[in-house]
């Protein structure tokens, strides 16, 4: 089309000392259309792979509209950005559906998240092997993991600029979300960063990052009642699919939505005791279980943890607790505007217990963000949790005289 | 942010996440120029949000002469177009009741402490005489907690770029006509930016040392001395084209510096509450 | 609320030099919710009269979106506070429905344009006299104006800036749309300006907005087919309530929206042989009826004009002419992304006959909005009418010696 | 418009009542500073739109040292991503068929006009010896035809405030660093406005009023001097910040100043067609 293709100016342009806007604007401008820059081994340009088009995506720019009515969001031209980056993560995963989950600043960089159902997962070997202690023990069993359900129902992606790479974040462990109510910490944007706290963090910054995701996922989002209708006469417990999308929802007006109960969290809540959804109890040892128990059947262990119940699903806001210790509720609630048509109005919900995370609602639409430090409001200063008590010193063995070899010997003889 | 330049400045803060929403940009679009030709300030600036348990409060400050945060004067507005000045400082009650934690609840008139009153025998001498018995001093409201955070706040923050103000010979602090701008390597360094208010640290710093800074320029402390260490973010966008401080103290604050077109401003928008755990968090 | 009441700072001011950016903030103020600064005769502020509550009123923000993709429209602020503009219009004025409908720059100031439909219309006395020549001779009956149909089915509503105040512009007359056909000129922004053209225009600054107004309107104004529908067996010619809009409407898809034959002219054409939406037909005169039609019959009288059969009602765009005398096509559609996912692309059609009309689509929705100078494109130079031919020059008198009184009374005694 | 500052510019053109959509916005932003590093400008402007039937042309001018209209480069692009340099100008093709005229269609390389093959006898002289025969002489494409109108509107209008830019020493023309803006009475004036190019009318000016101007800062011709009177509409915001000025003989010029930042830009968006009838229409 262009006549003067001699004149042509073409991306990439390859010079060696380029600035770093130039990096960046090469990194986005396959995203916007233009030719992508990424070369294979043999230098020649990497063929684009076939690409997923069936997914579901919400539409990112009119729900930052509805966001900017709750005073958070990005620019619009970042907004767009981001709606391109997560389109292009969801045609090269196998992703049945993304959505742009939020942002979560860092000292150095911030990290923008993604969240997705994953049409499949890679199989992974199960570990077949009793993890043993150091000394060869059979090792006390841990909390397993909730292996794509639970905690871990959505696979996350995070990249530190709309048009970044996208690197997938780790399934979270019940260890991990058990620690991570127990440390605060900033962000460093730096995945493999050490986290550095007591107690111990059992993984690196993206563990961390991932522990708090699921956490603020499964506290703050929520949909209004109605929007997901709890199907079958007796479901089972934890069942998948039990819970669905009501094809019937006919919206709320903004009167309606001004009121907590009329709002439910969208997701299964985390235990207070495990990092998990659903409780798990460990297996009564196998190999040593011919020693019998000493106290008795199985039912009657004193020593057993009793099972936490889950909360109900799809449980209304309004029955939040407070902030431990204060008066401040769980979430503001707040009709955005007195001068728009009431049918026009937004809604928002402004989460206390993790100050960024937003839910907005308009009519039949609604929406969820979170955009912050990770960092959950505890209503008083960090009081890190006491070490250990300090080992009594290990008594001095008694000096003990080095026998000579006469006296070994003579020992030996009367062994 | 400039109150004349709000919408573009609204943009800058992208970084943080947070913007005002239709509404309250065009309230504060109709409402502040009326704020600074009533009181003939120079400069009127959105200074920022605190949020609330119900309504969030809007603050700005305007200021005729000299620029340095102490000259300000601040406002609070809830519904973005009728203001309120904040009062002046109970500084005594405050530090009487330094417990000023906790989400703020979004009614000003709300009674925070109130002095425990005189014990027998020790009851205020009767106010001289011409002079009226101080008015209000007995209790600490919201309001009250609001004016004394956006002091303390201005003390840890109010970011400028070094060269953008100066000392005039009226000892005004006013901006630098000839200022023009840093480089793009000075943009990156964190001894590039000053606190616009009364110096503290650079008094006490030795004569030597002293001798060696350009007095129009350097008579602010720069951010690099603040503690704790690691206290301030600094980003850049990925184009390079925009150079943002947060401050990790203050979650909720930022200075925005532009590269290429020298603009500078800030915003604070966050909960009102220092960072108290910041040497855990670092 | 405020505690400090003595140093509140509240709206109005008075300071009798005031700046006009204040002048400027006092009017947009009660537009946002501050306190109004309008004072009655008595100097006490006007109490707020009831408000019209029942209207229609588009999402302008949102609609504002959709003119974004299209590359028309103003910053979020103005928008918005045009919505208030809008709101407030319709809150004061007995609307059953209101909506913005563009903006024509004009070399001092510019009009930002309402469209109403209104409840009722104030009760207007009949000219009930015959119009008379300045000789006194019965005047030629002109072609009336179409009262609250047709060209003048909406009334409009102009203000030079979001918040300033209203003014309603006049109906619009046969005569003033065929003039505005051959004049071209730039708004002033001033409403009572005079138009200096030739030919001369019968009216003022504002009867030619008025007139533009219904011209764009009936030619660019345009709904997806399928959004009205034709109701009734055998329509009424010109019959209120033929068009109505479609309940079951389902909206199309942004494939089907990039055709031109799916979308349709929402509004009546104006015919060209007479400013009006209908043909009218001059009435036999009937004092003078007695003197009998010299050539025949009613029907036949070869000076009639043929009536002039106005375009097929919601006529789908593609059938309307290319620019005369040039190859250009009424309209350009576009999609108007290429990396949005379709079902959030927006479609938009712009005018070729009058740029800055601009009709966009995606989904369910769609908008019409005008912003430009109110002129049409013609495709060639503006040929103003020649002149009517130069009147003879008129004969000298020839000049006649002045009787002296003697001869006068000479003449008269002859008499 | 700056490159750098696209987001912020474009709210200031809101007064012309377009815009560009997030996609074209997000493509230039993602474009513009490939473009200028690449051709190592000192400066890239958002120039304009040229509406075509089809595609539009989206326009960027890019410089080096002297910001003088003459000295810049153009580009264009309908995706907004990829960028071709607008060819130099045929003038004389130009002159032979004036009449270019009519709406844009969108394809780059259609064909407007053929120069007849010379006649018998009037064959053009072999090229001299080492020259090469000129090519692409010989027609004039929609290209060719983009390049011109954007040549001739810079003409007409590209707009800066006086004192804005400086001569220099070098020759070049220059932003001025000490720019310290326009008063808001003379920002209402057309007579503060000037036109950043090659001077025409003040080489004829008589020496006498010649030596009454600044010579570093009133080196170009005033917009106040543009015929037909009334060429140009200077109009203010209602909050009387903002001044822009359209311009009638090419509609969809807007040049704005911002009185308290001191920001000025300009944009064209029109169909790239002068407006012959102005004189009926004033």
């Amino acid at each position: 089309k262009y006549t003067h293709e001699d004149e042509k100016d073409e991306i990439p342009l390859t010079d060696p000392e380029e600035p770093e806007q130039v990096a960046w604007a090469k990194a986005v401008n396959p995203l916007h259309g233009g030719p992508s820059t990424a070369v294979g081994e043999d230098g020649e340009p990497i063929p684009e792979p076939e690409k997923n088009a069936e997914f579901e995506l919400p539409n990112i720019l009119r729900e930052a509209d509805m966001f900017e009515w709750a005073g958070v969001g990005m620019t619009r031209e970042e907004t767009f950005r981001i709606m391109l980056a997560v389109k292009n993560l969801a045609e090269t995963k196998p992703a049945s559906s993304v959505r742009f989950w939020g942002k979560i600043h860092g000292t150095v960089s911030d990290y923008y998240v993604c969240e997705t159902v994953l049409k499949e997962h890679p199989p992974e070997e199960e570990a077949e092997e009793t993890p043993t202690e150091d000394d060869g023990s059979p090792k006390e069993p841990e909390v397993p993991i909730e292996k794509h359900t639970g905690c871990n129902k959505y696979d996350y992606f995070v990249c530190s600029f709309p048009g970044g790479e996208w690197h997938q974040l780790p399934e979270v462990t019940p260890q991990q979300i058990m620690c991570g109510r127990l440390v605060t910490k900033y962000f460093t944007g730096d995945l493999e960063a050490p986290v550095i706290t007591y107690p111990p963090f059992p993984g690196v910054e993206k563990n961390l990052l991932r522990a708090q995701i699921a956490r603020i996922t499964a506290t703050t989002f929520l949909c209004p009642e109605g929007f997901l209708t709890q199907g079958g006469e007796e479901g089972e417990e934890d069942a998948e699919g039990e819970i669905r999308q009501n094809e019937e929802f006919a919206g709320l007006t903004a009167e309606e939505m001004a009121d907590l109960t009329k709002w439910v969290h969208r997701e299964e809540s985390v235990l207070q005791r495990m990092g998990r959804t659903t409780w798990w109890e460990p297996p009564k040892p196998e190999g040593e279980g011919d020693e019998e128990g000493e106290e008795g059947g199985e039912a009657e262990d004193p020593n057993k943890e009793p099972a936490e119940e889950p909360k109900a699903r799809l449980a209304t806001v309004d029955l939040d607790e407070v902030v431990p210790g204060t008066e401040i509720p769980a979430w503001s609630i707040r009709v955005t505007s007195s001068l728009s048509l009431d049918k026009y109005k937004v809604v928002a919900l402004k989460s206390n217990r993790w100050p960024g995370a937003y839910t907005v609602g308009c009519g039949k639409e609604h929406s969820n963000i979170y955009v912050g430090w990770g960092r959950k409001f505890e209503g008083k200063p960090y009081n890190p949790p006491l070490p250990p008590p300090i080992q009594e010193e290990t008594l001095d063995l008694e000096e003990q005289v080095d026998p000579e070899p006469e006296e070994e010997y003579a020992a030996e003889e009367a062994a | 942010m400039d109150s004349d330049n709000l919408y573009s400045s609204l943009n800058y803060i992208s970084a943080l996440g947070v913007t005002l929403s239709p509404e309250q940009r065009g309230a504060l679009q109709a409402s502040l120029p009326l704020l600074k030709i009533n009181h003939k300030f120079t400069n009127l600036v959105f200074w920022g949000r605190v949020y609330a348990e119900r309504e969030d409060y809007l603050v700005a400050q305007g200021w005729d002469k000299s620029a340095i945060n102490e000259e300000r004067q601040s406002f609070y507005s809830q519904n973005g177009i009728t203001w309120g000045k904040l009062p002046p400082l109970k500084g005594k009650l405050i530090n009487e009741y330094p417990d000023l934690q906790g989400m703020f609840t979004g009614d000003p008139s709300k009674r925070l402490y109130e002095a425990p009153p005189p014990a027998e025998g020790e009851e205020a001498p009767p106010p001289a005489e011409g002079e009226e018995a101080p008015v209000d001093e007995n209790y600490l409201t919201e309001e009250d907690r609001l004016a004394y955070t956006v002091m303390i706040i201005d003390k840890d923050t109010c970011v400028v770029p070094r060269g953008a103000y100066i000392h005039n010979s009226k000892h005004e602090v006013v901006p630098n006509k000839l200022f023009s701008g840093l480089s793009e390597k000075d943009a990156m360094k964190l001894e590039s930016y000053y606190h616009l208010g009364e110096p503290e640290r650079l008094k006490a710093k030795p004569l030597m040392d002293r001798e060696l800074l350009d007095k129009t320029i350097d008579f602010l402390d720069p951010l690099s001395e603040d503690g704790p260490y690691g206290c301030w973010s600094l980003q850049t966008d990925p184009a390079k084209s925009l150079v943002t401080l947060k401050n990790l103290l203050w979650p909720g604050y930022l200075f925005f510096y532009n590269i290429s077109t020298r603009t500078h401003g800030q915003v604070y928008m966050g909960h009102g509450e220092r960072n108290v755990d910041i040497a855990f968090m670092l």
